[in-house]
């Protein structure tokens, strides 16, 4: 069984790249185009706030929840933000049940930095007894069908869900419940390369082909703030350079669409 | 907490009658990559099944060379209840994936595959009681997506005892502050209940009102597998909009 | 050394069988008769109360500690029972060392069910300070010999230990110490169906010939507190309730024996 | 806490002499399921220990292809020690399973059983200083039991010393209060102590001490021996009857 | 925080100039064991690297039929931070593990060696921001020194940004209260820089600014790559001598 | 690759054997020499106490860090010992990544004993206030090459770091930093039995030819502290007591060493 689907999956990877070479993506996208992204915010109730972000196939759930607890000793009077991703067995034929692997924890930890670097959540605000307690921010990443690009869609899904993140003060008696505040949008934008080649938003069709990543997250006033080269290849500054370009120019577009959450 | 009403003039705290079953809401085939999977919401549950397989089992040692293995994961995401969950397995859902997997072993057919595996992962995405019943639901509806050749559906509901009355599919306060629950899962073929998959019980009731409850599983698990296989034909009507 | 013993295991399973088929148990009991059920409390002077239960040749032993702690947050007036089950690999040469598999995990939480939901231990009277500080009962079971049935073996060993059970006030300061206020004998009687015949109390040789299991748990008024269908099969009702009548019956007479403890 | 006296009038907090064993009772065979078996009371200890194989060994890296090998898994029951022991191995267990392991292996005839495993389990139900000596006494019967090729028998005792003095077989408070703890587990064939297989020490003894120990060590593993034995014979007799 | 001045009249707070590296000192072939092995100090970083390999690789499932598999292991020692940091591996390792092996996979020739692995291991004993490049600079002539066919070399800075101005090699204040950390690491043939092989960047910058940073950047990555060679070149004077 | 590697690890072993039935060491020492011994203190800034041993070719690390916490119950006036070993698998091709197995293990609580019994640490100076608060000593034993006998190296370097710690008051303003109270100079010597020999301070080729090795760890009075017998072998008394005897003296040796650091 497994040989017969080896070389079903020889025969698509030699038929996408052909097709590259060819100057076409399979699904007939532009090399910068992002697939059609939906974004759908407050469907989990119990959480404090949630998001489910598609990018074409590729389904990513976000869920908030916030609870107090003990600050950090260097940032007594700031909130702490944990984040988490669960690359559950539902998702992809490839991943695994188990504690957090690599890949999870790298996909998390990439998210997280968009969203602190950005400083996209005002912490100070999250403050209750300074030195004692603070807000606890949990974002929670559930991924639920892998069809590429799970960065992108991790982050978007993680910032969409702050956007609509309510702080639980009475569930804990600090008075009225209230808006978490967020002031920056970031937005994180994944090449593939391929040859020479920059193929923005990888389908996983795509990410079979080659596994040079690069994300590049930047903010409203197009700073960049986060950056992940990620898979074993060396990567020219021209590229770079021309990748930042691009992931500059995408960001706006979507952080457009985050302004309709 | 005993003297909260849970039933007031035959209705329940959300409006329901004791023989109602919540709001359902059943869709097969919403995912790309698993093999089968179906999105189920039962009342405030949110759920999501996959079903990945028959395929090759590693490492080789897990093989039964005369049968396909059944795998079964219940897993409730962090952001699903009220306090929030750490990830990974708990005592209580390796014992709903136990009973779950044995729900559904008596109705796949297990000798056309040796040495492989069938893996049924069901996400909790929000749950409001009877979340292992839900999944079982939308479990099966994933496992006929994904073309595993079975006996019948396996449909599920939970039944109990709410302020001395039995009543169908507890919500949250219900199970809590209720005297019983009882999730039952049942095989159905053709349309005709063949027994019961997976029966456990916890709480207070005579034999009486236990023999009350399941009459009205067995109601409840008919509307259910009516509710499945409407949307495995919607799921077929799809495929033939899609060709 | 594998293959012969796997083709005695077979002979012996077609064995137990054919004499089944024959109306026949090879011990030579009825189809609803347990084996000889021996208990023994207070054999550990270290623990708070401690039973040994031996059915036939499967022996358990349970001890129970108990400790000051936090009560949950929706039951601040009452003690915590945590259960446990220990399958270790002195009692069955099917048991491996490591963390509990679903096979004890279901064990300890079947036994902890019956315990709880017949409201046996008085909970609200292991209060000592609300919402900050009462009495923690864990109900440690330890297996130590396993010819089958280790679930009723395990119940009546916890409600035997249960029975003998001191709360250690002196040690910890709260006053004399006092006994464990029980007041429900919860017993379960678990049941083995192979084709359409149901052996009550199966051991070990007949768990061989099929692992399709429930087990009921009644409290002294005769009521259902806890059922468990264990196993991958069809149970019809008429089965069912068949099996509530026996084990409604056997539960009065194994009860009769913890009144002797 | 040093001002505890251990020993007035030669007699120590039990009422023993100070080359005095405590009570010990054996018996062999007291388990179906394990091939070998035997539950030991030393003092308050009580201990159960079971032997399996030889058996085959899996997964297949862990075979030696010219010697059995030899597992020993030392486990205390969470409710065998004042303060309830979280289940599962710690690092005392873990350092006593190998100390205790290997003072088997030069007694068992290894070659006999290659790719195959002898499996060792000693479960300590209540604990009263001496585990690790009680837990091999009883390992030792229960391989004989188990029909296990040996050389001989390995017997052990804690000695110590107490309040200066060097005594036999220490209970828990000569153990935390005494100046030294020194297990030892000795090789007896046809009533001959072949040699030591397991020592430790942790305290504060003079070498001269240290031999003074060791003498009274050996007396006291020469009583457990014989006790050992009469052990095994009572099984055969036992056997006997039986058949 | 924002208040400290970290850079007063072109001068940091440890007297270096903004393109001016720590001192390093970088010692080839110091432990025996290991097929290769490096020290470095890049300022108050302590650190040390093995490499072993290539040798075969079990499991074999890990295996790859047709090149070498490289492992990365980035540790830090309990006692090498403020705060003790409990053993194992934490999230942060793992992924400047994933991120460290991925900087050395196009540099190996790996299709030399089927069915093997190279293990790379880098011990942190005192960190002081930048561990991971300068782990990346000791693993790089560990490589060396194991004889490990490679196109070049890595040779890896940190570069970021301070009170505003782009600098070389943060120490841990600048890291804590600067703007930006760009760890970077770029493979070097024949005195060239090929391209990078690991970049990362947490902070805040423009595009301008991270053109700015890459440059010093490279800068500091040819002092080092000088320094990497130095150390090889010792390391072979070394063996003539011994031999 | 591996069969070759395990011929030339058989032939190098009877050489070493060989060897050694002529009385010699293959590095030429007396069986009861040790290997150059050099200690270096106080190279780790971020630990309160630090030190590198080197016996030959083995090299191992040590830091103590400090830091306040809980007394145990049974001692709530005297400070805490905690000792780790972690076998990296940087020092050896034999030691693989992973939680601490029975090697490192066994490793860490010998170096334990022998500085608990000998009383190295005045741990009754270690209480901030009784009952509530103590200094905790964390001994953390990193291997960093090993080239045979980690135990007398681990044993050593641990002694040589805590002669080299500070108490660390100041950062958790307790007043002045004061030297940790050491008072004894408790030192391990490691033999191992091959055949009737006796090789004081293994190497690891010599650690290949057999396993059986005992450790005698003394004080400075001559007092045997601690005493563990690793390896499956049957131990003669006059053999122990031979051991004994060079124990302490080459104990003497080493700890003249320590008088230095």
């Amino acid at each position: 069984m497994k040989l017969s689907n080896e070389i079903v999956a020889d025969i698509k990877r030699d038929y996408v790249y052909q097709k590259l070479r060819n100057n076409e993506r399979i699904d007939g996208r532009g090399f910068t185009e992002f697939r059609k992204i939906r974004i759908e915010t407050g469907i989990i109730d119990k959480a404090e706030g949630s998001a489910v972000v598609r990018i074409g196939d590729t389904e990513v759930m976000v869920g908030i929840k916030m609870q107090p607890g003990e600050p950090f000793p260097d940032t007594p009077d700031r909130g702490v933000i944990i984040s988490n991703a669960e690359l559950v067995p539902l998702a992809s034929p490839t991943f695994e049940p188990g504690p957090p692997d690599e890949n999870s924890i790298e996909l998390a930890r990439v998210v997280d930095r968009g969203i602190r670097e950005s400083e996209a959540i005002d912490l100070e605000k999250l403050c209750i007894t300074e030195g004692e307690e603070v807000w606890l921010v949990f974002i929670d990443i559930h991924v639920l069908d892998d069809d590429g690009n799970l960065q992108d869609a991790s982050a978007l899904a993680a910032i969409s869900a702050l956007l609509n993140t309510t702080i639980p003060n009475e569930r804990f008696g600090y008075g009225d419940d209230e808006i978490l505040p967020v002031r920056d949008l970031p937005v994180s934008v994944t090449s593939l390369i391929v040859d020479e080649m920059i193929l923005v938003d990888p389908s996983s069709d795509e990410e079979k082909l080659s596994k040079s990543r690069i994300t590049i997250t930047t903010d409203t006033h197009d700073n960049i703030v986060a950056i992940q080269k990620s898979g074993a290849y060396t990567l020219t500054e021209d590229k770079l350079y021309e990748v930042v370009d691009i992931s500059i120019e995408k960001a706006r577009e979507i952080r457009a669409l985050l302004r309709d959450v | 907490m005993e003297d909260i009403k849970l039933i007031v003039d035959g209705r329940r705290i959300d409006g329901r009658k004791p023989d109602e079953l919540r709001n359902v809401k059943i869709e097969a085939g919403v995912l790309k990559r698993a093999d089968g999977s179906c999105y189920i919401e039962m009342g405030n549950n949110k759920i999501v099944a996959a079903v990945y397989g028959p395929r090759s089992l590693h490492p080789k040692h897990l093989q039964n060379p005369n049968r396909v293995v059944v795998r079964y994961r219940y897993n409730m995401a962090p952001f699903s209840v009220d306090e929030r969950k750490r990830p990974g397995p708990d005592r209580r859902s390796v014992e709903i994936s136990k009973v779950s997997k044995e729900a559904f072993e008596p109705v796949i057919i297990k000798e056309l595959f040796p040495r492989s595996s069938i893996d049924i992962f069901v996400e909790v995405l929000q749950a409001d009681a009877g979340t292992r019943v839900a999944g079982i639901n939308a479990a099966s509806v994933a496992l006929a997506d994904a073309g595993i050749p079975m006996k019948g559906l396996v449909s599920a509901v939970a039944v109990g005892k709410v302020d001395g009355e039995i009543v169908l599919d507890l919500v949250k306060e219900e199970d809590n502050y209720g005297q019983a629950d009882i999730p039952v899962a049942t095989f159905i073929r053709a349309g005709k209940i063949e027994g019961i998959t997976l029966l456990q019980m916890d709480g207070r009731v005579s034999k009486d009102e236990l023999k009350k409850a399941l009459e009205l599983a067995k109601k409840g698990c008919m509307e259910i597998y009516r509710m499945q296989k409407e949307a495995l034909i919607n799921r077929c009507r799809g495929d033939e909009i899609v060709e």
